[in-house]
C-alpha cells in the first residue's frame, strides 16, 4: 500500500480541520469563510470518494499517525463501512452547506456557522475513520462542541431552552463514554480497537466485561438516542436553524450508531451478552416510541425529530441481530437515514419559510403553493416509511428478512409497526400541510414577500433539497451499489481480520529511526 | 550545609504559614486578618521558594524561584488592596478597637469615587470606641 | 531606550532559564521578550526606568522591613490577648508617578502592621489600615521618611 | 492506595449525580464540574498508581526508568481535562444566556422548546 | 554534619507538612465562617499561598524541582482568582450602594 | 476594575506571566509544561490585563480578534501535521532540523510548531471567551 | 418486458409536459402508450394459450438474488391485457373528463404511473419486485384518491386507503419474505412449483395469515371493505380504473397466484370462503342501501371481490374457472358502468339515482353502454356476465359442496342484479329529471370506452370460445396450477345452475322493483350500526391519543426527569451485573499516608461542600478547593503535568464561573423535598458505589503497561523529549491533541456565537414592543 493511498484516510478529517481553522482565522469575513467552507466540503467529498474507491479495490486501509504503529500510536483506518459512511456524510454535508449558505442570514455566517459546520464534519469523519477508542471519544467531543455552537446560533429563547437540555444530557453521555473507555483501558492496557479485539477476548472470566459493555451501550446509546436515553433529541432538534437541524439529524445519531457497531463488532465480538439482549428490546422500544412520538407531535420539526429516533431503533435492531444480512440492513439504513433525515429537515425548514410557521395545525395549502417542496417532502417521507422503490425500502427488507431468519420476531414486528406508523404519519402530514386548503381552518399560505425571501433565492434551497430527494430515489432504484457496499461492510464487520491487520501493520517504515540520524527522524 | 540552611528556612516558612492560619482563624476583623494573610502567608510561601533555591543549587531553579518570589511579592499587596477596598465598600464591620477611620464618608454614594484629604498632614478622625464592658 | 534595556534583561533571563547561553538561544529570547513587551506596549510609553543602586537600597530596606513585619504580625497574632489598636489612616502622598505610588502602596502592605486599602481618585491620598497605631502622625512620618523618600530617590 | 482513591472517585460520582438531579442550572454546572473531576480521577486510578515518580526521562538517561508513573493515562486525562474545560466554559455561558433570555435558572420552568400544549390537539382522524 | 543536615531537613519537611495541614484546616474554617465575602476570598487566597508552600516542600522532599513551576503557576492563577473574586465582592458592594442611593433619592422624591 | 494600584502593576505582572507562559510552552517537551499549560498562563495574563486596563486596551494589545489567534493556532497545528507528506511520512510525523550553527537546538521541529499551535489556540480561545463575557458591562 | 413495465412511469413523468404542449388532446397522445402495450401483450396470447409460459429477467440487486424478473402465464397475461386495454380508454376518458382542469397533467402522470405499477405487480415473478409494485399501487392510489385535495373527504379517503392498504402491505412483506425463506427462493415460479414445501412448513400458518392480510386489505374484504367506497371521492376515471377494474383486484390476483402454493388446505378454504362470502353479501346489501351511482357501483365491486375470493377459496377447478370468468366479465362491465356513471355525473352534475331519469334520449351512447353493461352485470344471456354467473353456480354446486355456498352466491348475485338495473337503466328511462346542469352527451372520449367495454361484454358472451381459449382458460390453468379442461358456453342445458340463475333473476327483479323501499329499509337497518368505517376513525384517534400519552409520559420537558431516567438506566447498567456476578473487589486497608489522607480529605470536603452549601460564593470556592485537591492527588502520584493543568484549569473555571455568576441574581434554590433528596442521594450512591466497585475490581488485577513502556523507551531516543507525557501529547498521540485543540477553538467560537445574538434579541424585543404600541 502506498503512503499516498494511506493519506486518503486522513484527508476527510484533515481537510475540514484545515478549512475550519482557516475560516476561524478569517474571523469576521463571512464571504471568505463561505468560500472556504464550500471548497473544503467539496474536497472532503472528493477525497472520501477516493478513499472508498481505494478501500473497495484494495481492502481496508490504515495509517498510523506520526508513524507510531498501533497499538502504541493512533491509527486511522477505513474499511468499507467507515469509508462508505464518510462518503454519505460528506455528500449530505455538501448539500446542507449549500442549503445553509442560502438559507441563513449574514448574521449567522458572521457568528461562525461555516467553521462550526466544518468542525462538525471533521468530528464526524474522525469518528468514522479512527481505529482508536480514546481518539473516538475525542471526535465525539469535537462533534459535540460544534453541535453546541450550531445549536445556539441565532440565540432565540427556544433554542437556548433546547440547548440547555441538549448540552447537559450529551455532556453526560460523552462523559460516560470516557468512563467506559477508561475502565476498558484499566482492564486491557490498550486503546487501539484492533488490539482490544483480541485483548478483551483474552480477559479472565471474572473480568467485568459485561458491565463495561453495558456502559458502552448506555453511553453510545445515549448518543444514538436510544430509548430510554433519547430525551435530548426531541427536546432540542427542532429549535435550531433548519440547516443545523438537517445536519444534526443526518449525522449525530449515526455517529452513535456507527460507534455501537464498531464497539460491539470489534471490541466485544463475543461477550457483552447482556448488552446484546438488552439491545434487542431497546431497539424495538425505540422504533415504536419514535414513531409514536412523531404521531403525537404538532410541530412539523418535532415530527421529523422523532422519526430520527425511530430510525435509530431500526439501525440498532439490525446490530442486535448481528447477522450478516442484518448488518447489511443496518449499514444501508444508516446511509439512507443520513440522506433522508437531512432532506426532511430541509423540507421542514422550507415549509416554515413558505408556510409561515411550523405548527401543523396552522399550515396548509403548500401543495398548490409549493409543488416542488411537496414532491420532495413526499419522496423523502415515503422513503423514510420504507416505501419502494425509495432508498428506505431496502434496509427494511433486509432487516425483516434477517430478523425472521434469526428468530428475532420482536424486531420484525418493530420494523413493520414503526414503518406502518411512519407511513400513516407521512400521509397525514402530507394531507394536512400540503393538500389541505387554507379554508379548512388553517392559516392561509402567506405571500412569500412578507417573510423575506431567502437571500440567494429559493432556487438554491430547492436545488439542495431536490438533490437529496433525488438521491434517495436513485439509491432506491439503483440500489445494487449501496447493497454491495453494505454487504461488504457487513462481511468485514463480522470478520474484521483485514481491518485489524491493516491497523496493526499500518506503518512499514517505523523502525528506520534513531536519535543518531542527523537531520530527519524516520 | 545547604540541607541545614534549607531546613531552617523551611522551618521558618512553616511557622509563618501556621501563624497566618492562626491569624486568619482568630483575629477579629477582616482588615486585621488580612495583615496575617498577606504578610505571614506571603512570607511562608516565599520562604519555601527560597528554600528550594538554596536546596537545589541549580541556577535555573534559583532563577525561577526568585521569579516566583518576585511575583508573589508583587501580587500579594495588590490583592490585599483590592480585597481591602472591596471589604470596606461592602461595609465589613471594623473591629471595635479600631479607633481611627479616615475613610469614613470619603467614598461617594455609589462607591466609585474616593475623595482625598485636603491637607498635607491631615488630622485623623477619631472613631468612637464603645466602652468595653 | 529603557524598553531596549528591559528587553535585553529579559533575553538574558531567558538564557538563564532555558539553561543555554548560545547566541541563537539568546536571540530567540530577545525576540520573545520583544513580542511580550510589544503586547503590553501601551503602559510603557512614558516611563522612566530604574536606577540600579537606589533600587538595591530600596530592596534592602524592604527585606529588612518585611522580616520585621513577619515578626510583629506573628507576635500580635499569637499573643493570648489582643491588645493592639487598629486604625485606618489617611496619608497625603507626595509621590506623583503611578509606578511610584503603586510601589509605595505595595511596600506599605508588605511591611509591619500596615496595609494599603485604597488610593483616592485624585491620587492625592493613600488610605492605610494599620494594625496597631497609637499616633497616626508618627506612622505618617515613618512612611514619609522611609519608603516614600527612597522611592522618590529611585524613580524621580 | 487504589482503595481510598476509588472510594473518593465513587464519592465524587455520587455528588455529581446528586447535583445533576437538581433542577437548578448552577447546581447542574457544579455537578458537571464534579463529574469531570471524578472521571479524570477514575482514569488516573484505572492506570494504576505510583507514588512520586513523574514519567520523565531523567537527565543522562536515554530511556525512562521502569518505576515511573504510567504516562499514558496522564496524557489521556490531560486531553480530557482540556475538553471538559472547554465544554464547561460553554455550558457556563449557555446557562448565563439561558438565564438572560428565559429569566430563570430553574430548569423546571424552561418550557419554551417543549411547551405544554396550549391548543386542543388535532384528532387522529382530522386531515 | 551532612547526616544531621539531611535529618534536620527531613524533620523540617515533616513539620512543615503538619503546620500546613493545620493551617489549611484553620483557613477552611475562615472560609466557611466568613462572615463577609471578603473574608472568604482572603481565606481562599491564603489557601493558594499554602498550596504554593505545599508544592514547594513537596518539590524539596522529592527532589523534583520540576514541581517548582507548578508552584509558580499556582501563584499566577491564584492571583487571577483573587482578583476575580475581589472584583466580585467589589461589584456586589457597588451594586448595593447604588441600590441604596437610588432608594434614598426615591424616598426624597 | 478601577484601581490605580492594579493598573500600574498589571503591565509588569502580565509581562512576567507571558514570559513565563512561553517558557513553560517551550520547556514542556522535557519537563512539566507544554502548549496547553503555557497557553492557559498566557490567557491568564490577558485576563488580568483586561480586568485591569479594560477590554478595549486588551483587544488592542492582541491586534487581531482572539478567536482568530485560536484559528491560526489550529491551522498551524494542522499544517505542522500535514507537512510530513512532503517527506513521505504519515500524518503528524515529527520532522526535526538540527541547524549547523546550533546543533543543540531542540526547537526546530514540527512537533514544537504543533505545541505552539496548541498554545495559540488556548490563548486565543480562552481570552476570546473571557473577553466576550466581559463585554457589555 | 421491463421496458413495457417501466414505460408508463417514464411517460407519466412527461405527462405534465405533454399536457402543456398538447393541451386538451393530452389524453389522446398519452393513450397511444397503453394501446401499444395492448398490442405488445397480445402477441403473447398465442403462445400462452398454447401452454407456454415466458420469463424475462433483468438483474437488479444481483448480490441478494433480487431481480426484475417477469413471468407471463395465463393469469398475468389476462391481467396485463385488462390493465392496458382498459387503461387506454381510461386515459382517453380522463383527458376529456378533466378537460381544462389545471392539474390534468399531474393526474395523467399519476394514472400512468399507476398503470405501470399494476403491470409490474401482475407480471413480477420475484417476491420483492412484486412487493415493490404492490406498494407503488398503494402510493399512486393515495395520490389519485386525494386528487381533489381541497375536499376533506377526499383527503380522508386517500389517507384511509393508504393506511389500510399500506398496513396490509407491510404484513404482506413479512409474509412474502417468510415464504421466500421457507421455500428457499425469491422467484414465485420456483416457490409455487412445489406447493407442498410451503404447505408443510411450520411457518405455513404465519405466511398464510400475513399474505391474506395483504390481499384482504387490498381487495377490500370484510372487515377492510370500508375504504373502497370512500375512495370514490376520487375522480371517476380513477374509480373506474383503480377501484373496479384493476387495483382492487390485486388482492384477488395475489390469492389466485398463491393458490398453487398456499391453497388447498382446510384453513385456506374456510378462511377465503368465510371472508369472501361475507364480503359478497355485505357489499351487495350496502350497494342496494345507497342511492349514489358511484357508491352503488363501488359496493357492488366490494361484493364482486368477495365473490372472487369466495370462489378461489372453494378452489375446485370449476370454481377457479368461474373466478377467472367472473373476473374477466367484471372488469368489462364494471369499468363500463363506472365510466357511464362518470359521464352522467359530468353531463348532469349529479349522481343521485333518484334525481336522474330520462337521459336515454339526450345521452344515447352513454345509455347504450350503460344498458349493455348492466345486462352483463345482471347475468343475463347472451352476455359474458351470464356465462360467468353460470360458472359461479357450477362452481358452488360442484359435487359435494354444501348448498349454503350456492345460497350465498344467489343472495349476492340477486342483489347485484337489482343494482345493475338501477344503475344501468333507471337513469336513462322515464321523464327527464331535475338535474343541476342541463344534461348533455359528452364527447367521444367520454363514451367510447364504456361503449367498447359494454360491447365486448356481449362479444365475449357470444363468442365464448375466444374468451375461453385466450383468456379464461389459460388463466384458470395458471391458478389451478394444473392442467384442466376449460370449456365455456352460453347454454349447457336446463340444469341446476340455470335454476339458480332463474331464482337470482326473480329475487333481483323484485328488489329492483322495490328499489327505493329496499334502500330505505336497509338504511334504517344498517346506518345506526357500528361499522369499520367508524372504527377507522376511532383507530386513528386512538393511535394518536396513545402516541400523545406515551410521548407525554416520556418527553415531559423537565430536564431533571430526563436526568433521572438516564441515571436510573446507568445505575441499572452498572449495579445489576455486578450484583448478579458478585463483586470481585478485595478491600485492602489503605496504608496510612498523611499526605494522601489529608489531600483526599480536602477533596472529599470540597466535594461535600459543593453539594450541600447554599451560598454560591462558598460553593464556587469549595469547587475550587475540590479541584485543587484533585490536583494534589495528581501531584502526589507522580503526575506534575496533570497537577499543573488541573490547577490552572480549576482556577480558570472558578474565575469564569465567578465572572458569570456575578450576573445571576440567585443561586437557585434546591426545591427538593426530603423524599426527592433521599431518592436522588440513593441514586447517586448507587452509581458512585457501583463505579467505585468496578474500579476496584479492575485495579485488582495487574495492568499491561506495554504501551507506556514503549513510550518510555522511545520518548527521548526517537521523539527527543524527556517529558513522556508531553511527548505523548504532541507526538505519540498528537491526533488526540489536535482534536482537543479543535474542541477548545470551537468552544471559543460557540461562546462567541452564543453571546453574539444577545444584543440582537433585545433589539428584536424592542421592535416587537414598539410594534405592539403602534399596531
Ligand atoms: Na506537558
Ligand atoms: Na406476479
Amino acid at each position: 500500500m502506498s503512503e499516498m493511498a494511506a493519506w486518503l484516510v486522513v484527508w476527510p478529517v484533515a481537510i475540514p480541520l484545515i478549512g475550519a481553522a482557516l475560516a476561524i482565522t478569517l474571523w469576521g469575513r463571512p464571504h471568505a469563510q463561505s468560500a472556504v467552507g464550500l471548497i473544503a466540503t467539496a474536497l472532503q467529498l472528493v477525497t472520501s470518494l477516493a478513499l472508498l474507491g481505494h478501500v473497495w479495490a484494495n481492502g481496508p486501509v490504515a495509517m498510523a499517525m506520526g508513524g507510531w504503529p498501533a497499538p502504541f500510536g493512533i491509527a486511522f483506518a477505513a474499511d468499507t463501512l467507515g469509508a462508505g459512511l464518510t462518503v454519505a456524510a460528506s455528500a449530505v454535508a455538501m448539500a446542507i452547506l449549500v442549503y445553509g449558505l442560502a438559507d441563513t442570514g449574514i448574521e449567522h455566517r458572521r457568528a461562525g456557522i461555516v467553521p462550526l459546520l466544518l468542525a462538525l464534519m471533521m468530528g464526524v469523519a474522525g469518528a468514522f475513520l479512527t481505529a482508536d477508542i480514546f481518539n473516538l471519544y475525542v471526535w465525539f467531543e469535537v462533534t459535540l462542541i460544534s453541535s453546541f455552537g450550531l445549536m445556539v446560533l441565532g440565540g432565540r429563547r427556544e433554542q437556548l431552552d433546547g440547548a440547555v437540555k441538549y448540552a447537559f444530557l450529551n455532556l453526560l453521555a460523552t462523559t460516560l463514554l470516557l468512563i467506559a473507555i477508561a475502565l476498558l483501558y484499566g482492564m486491557t492496557g490498550t486503546l487501539s480497537m484492533a488490539d482490544l479485539s483480541g485483548k478483551v477476548a483474552a480477559l479472565p472470566a471474572d473480568a467485568p466485561v459485561e458491565t463495561i459493555a453495558l456502559l458502552f451501550l448506555v453511553s453510545l446509546g445515549m448518543k444514538a438516542a436510544l430509548f430510554p436515553l433519547h430525551f435530548w433529541l426531541p427536546a432540542a432538534y427542532h429549535t435550531p436553524l433548519p440547516t443545523v437541524s438537517a445536519i444534526f439529524a443526518a449525522l449525530l445519531t449515526k455517529v452513535g450508531v456507527y460507534s455501537l457497531m464498531r464497539v460491539f463488532m470489534i471490541v466485544f465480538p463475543d461477550g457483552g451478552e447482556i448488552a446484546r439482549e438488552a439491545m434487542v428490546w431497546v431497539a424495538v422500544a425505540t422504533m415504536v416510541v419514535g414513531a409514536l412520538g412523531a404521531l403525537a407531535e404538532t410541530d412539523i420539526r418535532r415530527v421529523v425529530s422523532y422519526t430520527v429516533i425511530s430510525g435509530v431503533g431500526v439501525m440498532v435492531g439490525g446490530l442486535a441481530i448481528g447477522t450478516e444480512l442484518a448488518l447489511l440492513g443496518t449499514t444501508f439504513y444508516v446511509i439512507h437515514s443520513i440522506v433522508v433525515s437531512a432532506a426532511l429537515f430541509m423540507a421542514a425548514g422550507m415549509v416554515a419559510r413558505t408556510g409561515g410557521g411550523t405548527r401543523i395545525a396552522d399550515l396548509a395549502g403548500l401543495y398548490k403553493g409549493a409543488p416542488f417542496l411537496a414532491v420532495a417532502f413526499l419522496i423523502s417521507g415515503l422513503s423514510l416509511a420504507g416505501v419502494p422503490p425509495l432508498a428506505g425500502f431496502w434496509p427494511k427488507v433486509y432487516l425483516v428478512q434477517a430478523s425472521l431468519e434469526a428468530g428475532q420476531y420482536a424486531i420484525t414486528a418493530g420494523v413493520l409497526v414503526s414503518g406502518f406508523l411512519t407511513l400513516m404519519l407521512v400521509g397525514r402530514i402530507f394531507a394536512l400541510v400540503f393538500w389541505r386548503e387554507a379554508a379548512d381552518g388553517a392559516r392561509a399560505m402567506a405571500p412569500a414577500s412578507t417573510r423575506g425571501a431567502p437571500p440567494n433565492g429559493g432556487a438554491v434551497l430547492k436545488g439542495a433539497l431536490g438533490a437529496l430527494a433525488a438521491l434517495t430515489f436513485v439509491i432506491g432504484v439503483y440500489a445494487a451499489p449501496v447493497v454491495d457496499m453494505s454487504a461488504r461492510a457487513a462481511a468485514e464487520l463480522l470478520a474484521p481480520d483485514a481491518y485489524i491487520e491493516a491497523v496493526l501493520a499500518s506503518p512499514a517504515q517505523t523502525a528506520a529511526a534513531g536519535a543518531d540520524g542527523p537531520e530527519v527522524r524516520r | 550545609m545547604t540541607d541545614l540552611i534549607g531546613g531552617l528556612i523551611i522551618l521558618v516558612g512553616a511557622v509563618f504559614s501556621l501563624v497566618a492560619g492562626i491569624g486568619l482563624f482568630r483575629l477579629p476583623d477582616i482588615f486585621v486578618r488580612m495583615h496575617a494573610a498577606t504578610k505571614a502567608g506571603t512570607l511562608g510561601a516565599g520562604l519555601v521558594l527560597v528554600a528550594i533555591a538554596v536546596d537545589s543549587q541549580d541556577i535555573g531553579v534559583v532563577t525561577r524561584a526568585i521569579a516566583g518570589l518576585i511575583f508573589l511579592l508583587l501580587t500579594a499587596p495588590v490583592a490585599a488592596h483590592l480585597l481591602g477596598r472591596a471589604a470596606y465598600l461592602s461595609q465589613a464591620e471594623l473591629w471595635s478597637k479600631t479607633h481611627i477611620d479616615d475613610l469614613e464618608g470619603k467614598y461617594d454614594a455609589d462607591g466609585r469615587r474616593l475623595a482625598g484629604t485636603p491637607e498635607n498632614s491631615p488630622r485623623s478622625a477619631t472613631r468612637d470606641i464603645p466602652n468595653p464592658g | 531606550m529603557n524598553l531596549l534595556l528591559v528587553n535585553i534583561v529579559l533575553a538574558l533571563l531567558w538564557g538563564v532559564v532555558t539553561n543555554s547561553f548560545s547566541a541563537s538561544n539568546l536571540l530567540f529570547g530577545f525576540v520573545l521578550a520583544y513580542l511580550c513587551l510589544w503586547l503590553v506596549r501601551e503602559r510603557f510609553d512614558q516611563r522612566n526606568f530604574f536606577r540600579p543602586f537606589r533600587i538595591l537600597r530600596l530592596a534592602g530596606l524592604f527585606v529588612y522591613e518585611l522580616v520585621l513585619s513577619g515578626y510583629r504580625v506573628a507576635r500580635d497574632t499569637l499573643a493570648p490577648r489582643m491588645t493592639f489598636r487598629p486604625a485606618i489612616v489617611a496619608y497625603r502622598l507626595e509621590l506623583e508617578s503611578e509606578v511610584g505610588i503603586m510601589l509605595l502602596a505595595n511596600l506599605i502592605t508588605l511591611t509591619p502592621g500596615t496595609l494599603s486599602v485604597d488610593i483616592s481618585t485624585d491620587r492625592s491620598t493613600l488610605y492605610i489600615h494599620a494594625m496597631d497605631v497609637d499616633d497616626p502622625d508618627a506612622l505618617r512620618a515613618d512612611i514619609r521618611n522611609g519608603f516614600e523618600r527612597r522611592i522618590r530617590e529611585a524613580l524621580e | 492506595m487504589e482503595t481510598i482513591l476509588a472510594i473518593l472517585v465513587g464519592f465524587l460520582f455520587a455528588i455529581s449525580v446528586y447535583l445533576l438531579l437538581s433542577g437548578s442550572l448552577i447546581r447542574l454546572i457544579l455537578g458537571v464540574f464534579v463529574l469531570g473531576n471524578a472521571t479524570h480521577l477514575l482514569i488516573f486510578v484505572s492506570g494504576r498508581l505510583t507514588r512520586e515518580s513523574p514519567p520523565l526521562v531523567d537527565a543522562g538517561l536515554k530511556v525512562a526508568e521502569a518505576d515511573v508513573a504510567n504516562p499514558l493515562p496522564q496524557a489521556l486525562i490531560l486531553t480530557a481535562i482540556v475538553i471538559s474545560f472547554s465544554l464547561f466554559a460553554f455550558l457556563l455561558v449557555l446557562s448565563y444566556r439561558a438565564y438572560q433570555s428565559l429569566d430563570t435558572i430553574d430548569t423546571d420552568e424552561m418550557r419554551i422548546a417543549e411547551p405544554e400544549s396550549d391548543t386542543p390537539p388535532m384528532r387522529g382522524r382530522d386531515v | 554534619m551532612a547526616e544531621f543536615g539531611a535529618l534536620f531537613l527531613d524533620w523540617s519537611i515533616l513539620f512543615a507538612y503538619g503546620a500546613m495541614i493545620v493551617s489549611v484546616a484553620l483557613t477552611v474554617f475562615r472560609l466557611l465562617r466568613g462572615p463577609t465575602p471578603a473574608d472568604r476570598v482572603v481565606a481562599l487566597d491564603m489557601l493558594a499561598l499554602l498550596g504554593i508552600g505545599f508544592i514547594g516542600i513537596f518539590s524539596i522532599s522529592t527532589g523534583e524541582y520540576a514541581f517548582l513551576d507548578v508552584a509558580i503557576a499556582l501563584a499566577l492563577v491564584g492571583f487571577l482568582a483573587t482578583v476575580a473574586f475581589a472584583r466580585y465582592v467589589y461589584r456586589g458592594a457597588i451594586d448595593a450602594r447604588h441600590a441604596r442611593a437610588r432608594a434614598d433619592t426615591g424616598d426624597e422624591a | 476594575m478601577n484601581s490605580l494600584i492594579l493598573r500600574t502593576a498589571t503591565p509588569l505582572l502580565a509581562g512576567l506571566m507571558l514570559l513565563f507562559s512561553i517558557y513553560v510552552l517551550l520547556r514542556g517537551h522535557n519537563e512539566p509544561g507544554g502548549g496547553f499549560i503555557g497557553g492557559l498562563i498566557g490567557a491568564s495574563a490577558f485576563a488580568i490585563y483586561a480586568i485591569a486596563e479594560g477590554l478595549a486596551a486588551a483587544r488592542r494589545a492582541l491586534v487581531v480578534p482572539p478567536i482568530a489567534i485560536a484559528g491560526s493556532g489550529l491551522l498551524l497545528a494542522a499544517l505542522s501535521g500535514v507537512v510530513s507528506i512532503l517527506f513521505g511520512d504519515a500524518f503528524l510525523t515529527g520532522q526535526w532540523w538540527f541547524p549547523a550553527f546550533a546543533p543543540d537546538m531542540k526547537y526546530a521541529s514540527t512537533v514544537v510548531l504543533f505545541d505552539v499551535g496548541v498554545y495559540l489556540v488556548v490563548v486565543g480561545a480562552i481570552s476570546g471567551i473571557a473577553f466576550a463575557l466581559e463585554e457589555r458591562e | 418486458m421491463l421496458a413495457a413495465t417501466l414505460a408508463p412511469f417514464v411517460l407519466g413523468v412527461c405527462a405534465p409536459m405533454v399536457r402543456r404542449v398538447a393541451g386538451d388532446y393530452a389524453g389522446w397522445v398519452l393513450a397511444v402508450l397503453p394501446a401499444a402495450l395492448v398490442v405488445y401483450f397480445a402477441q403473447f396470447l398465442g403462445p400462452v394459450a398454447g401452454g407456454e409460459t415466458l420469463s424475462f429477467s433483468t438483474e437488479w440487486i444481483p448480490s441478494l438474488g433480487i431481480s426484475l424478473s417477469f413471468y407471463v402465464d395465463g393469469l398475468s397475461l389476462l391481467f396485463a391485457l385488462l390493465i392496458s386495454f382498459i387503461g387506454t380508454f381510461i386515459v382517453l376518458y380522463a383527458g376529456a373528463y378533466l378537460k381544462g382542469h389545471a392539474d390534468l397533467g399531474r393526474f395523467l402522470m399519476f394514472l400512468l404511473m399507476f398503470m405501470g405499477s399494476m403491470l409490474g405487480l401482475v407480471l413480477s415473478d420475484n417476491v420483492v419486485t412484486l412487493f415493490v409494485f404492490w406498494e407503488l399501487t398503494s402510493i399512486t392510489s393515495f395520490l389519485l384518491i386525494g386528487f381533489n385535495h381541497d375536499k376533506a373527504r377526499s383527503r380522508r379517503a386517500a389517507l384511509q386507503a393508504l393506511v389500510v392498504t399500506g398496513g396490509g402491505g407491510l404484513a404482506l412483506l413479512a409474509g412474502l419474505l417468510l415464504m421466500a425463506q421457507a421455500g428457499g427462493a425469491m422467484e414465485l415460479s420456483t416457490l409455487l412449483a412445489d406447493g407442498d414445501v410451503l404447505r408443510d412448513h411450520p411457518w405455513y400458518l404465519a405466511i398464510l395469515v400475513l399474505v391474506l392480510c395483504g390481499a384482504f386489505t387490498k381487495s377490500a374484504q370484510v372487515p377492510f371493505h370500508f375504504w373502497l367506497p370512500n375512495a370514490m371521492e376520487a375522480p371517476t376515471p380513477v374509480s373506474a380504473y383503480l377501484h373496479s377494474a384493476t387495483m382492487v383486484k390485486a388482492g384477488v390476483y395475489l390469492l389466485a397466484r398463491m393458490n398453487p402454493g398456499l391453497g388447498g388446505t382446510e384453513v385456506w378454504h374456510v378462511t377465503l370462503m368465510v371472508f369472501g362470502g361475507a364480503t359478497l353479501v355485505a357489499g351487495a346489501l350496502l350497494a342496494l342501501r345507497n342511492t349514489d351511482l358511484k357508491l352503488m357501483l363501488a359496493q357492488t365491486t366490494v361484493a364482486s371481490l368477495g365473490l372472487l375470493v369466495f370462489l378461489i377459496g372453494i378452489g375446485e377447478p370449476l370454481a377457479i374457472q368461474a373466478a377467472m370468468a367472473y373476473l374477466f366479465a367484471h372488469s368489462m362491465f364494471k369499468g363500463a358502468l363506472f365510466m357511464v356513471a362518470g359521464s352522467v355525473d359530468h353531463g348532469t352534475g349529479t349522481r343521485d339515482l333518484y334525481r336522474l331519469s330520462g337521459l336515454g334520449r339526450i345521452m344515447p351512447f352513454t345509455a347504450t353502454a350503460g344498458a349493455l353493461a348492466a345486462l352483463s352485470m345482471s347475468g343475463l344471456p347472451p352476455f359474458f356476465g351470464f356465462i360467468a354467473k353460470e360458472w359461479v353456480y357450477k362452481g358452488t354446486l360442484d359435487g359435494g359442496l354444501p348448498l349454503v355456498l350456492t345460497a350465498v352466491a344467489i343472495t349476492g348475485n340477486a342483489l347485484m342484479f337489482a343494482v345493475a338495473f338501477l344503475v344501468g337503466f333507471k337513469p336513462f328511462f322515464g321523464k327527464p329529471g331535475d338535474t343541476p346542469h342541463k344534461p348533455h352527451e359528452g364527447t367521444l372520449s367520454l363514451w367510447i370506452g364504456a361503449l367498447t367495454l359494454a360491447v365486448l361484454s356481449l362479444f365475449f358472451g357470444l363468442f365464448s370460445n375466444i374468451s375461453e381459449s385466450l383468456f379464461v382458460g389459460p388463466a384458470a390453468i395458471a391458478v389451478g396450477g394444473q392442467a384442466m379442461a376449460v370449456d365455456l358456453y352460453l347454454w349447457g342445458g336446463f340444469k341446476a345452475p340455470v335454476v339458480a340463475s332463474i331464482i337470482t333473476v326473480a329475487i333481483g327483479a323484485l328488489l329492483f322493483w322495490q328499489g327505493r323501499r329496499a334502500s330505505d329499509a336497509l338504511a334504517r337497518l344498517i346506518d345506526p350500526l357500528w361499522g369499520p368505517d367508524k372504527g377507522y376513525d376511532q383507530f386513528m384517534d386512538a393511535i394518536v391519543a396513545l402516541a400523545r400519552s406515551v410521548s407525554g409520559m416520556l418527553q415531559t420537558g423537565f430536564l431533571r426527569r430526563y436526568m433521572l431516567v438516564t441515571f436510573l438506566v446507568l445505575a441499572a447498567a452498572v449495579v445489576l451485573p455486578q450484583l448478579f456476578d458478585g463483586i470481585g473487589v478485595t478491600f485492602q486497608t489503605p496504608p496510612v499516608d498523611l499526605l494522601v489522607w489529608s489531600v483526599v480529605l480536602l477533596t472529599f470536603g470540597g466535594g461535600l461542600a459543593v453539594m450541600i452549601i447554599r451560598s454560591r460564593l462558598i460553593a464556587i470556592m469549595s469547587m475550587g478547593i475540590m479541584g485543587t485537591g484533585v490536583a494534589f492527588v495528581f501531584l502526589l502520584f507522580g503526575a506534575p503535568d496533570l497537577a499543573f493543568t488541573q490547577l490552572m484549569v480549576e482556577t480558570l473555571s472558578v474565575v469564569i464561573l465567578t465572572l458569570v455568576i456575578t450576573r445571576l441574581p440567585v443561586f437557585g434554590n434546591d426545591h427538593r423535598g426530603p423524599l426527592r433528596v433521599t431518592r436522588d442521594a440513593a441514586i447517586g450512591v448507587a452509581v458512585g458505589g457501583a463505579l467505585a466497585a468496578l474500579l476496584l475490581t479492575i485495579t485488582g488485577s495487574p495492568l499491561d503497561i506495554g504501551l507506556s513502556t514503549y513510550f518510555g523507551e522511545r520518548s527521548y531516543t526517537e521523539a527527543f523529549g524527556r517529558n513522556i507525557v508531553n511527548v505523548i501529547l504532541v507526538d505519540f498521540r498528537a491526533l488526540d491533541t489536535l482534536g482537543e485543540i479543535a474542541v477548545v477553538t470551537i468552544a471559543g467560537v460557540s461562546v462567541l456565537g452564543l453571546l453574539a445574538f444577545r444584543r440582537r434579541e433585545s433589539a428584536d424585543e424592542s421592535v416587537a414592543s414598539e410594534g405592539e404600541k403602534t399596531p
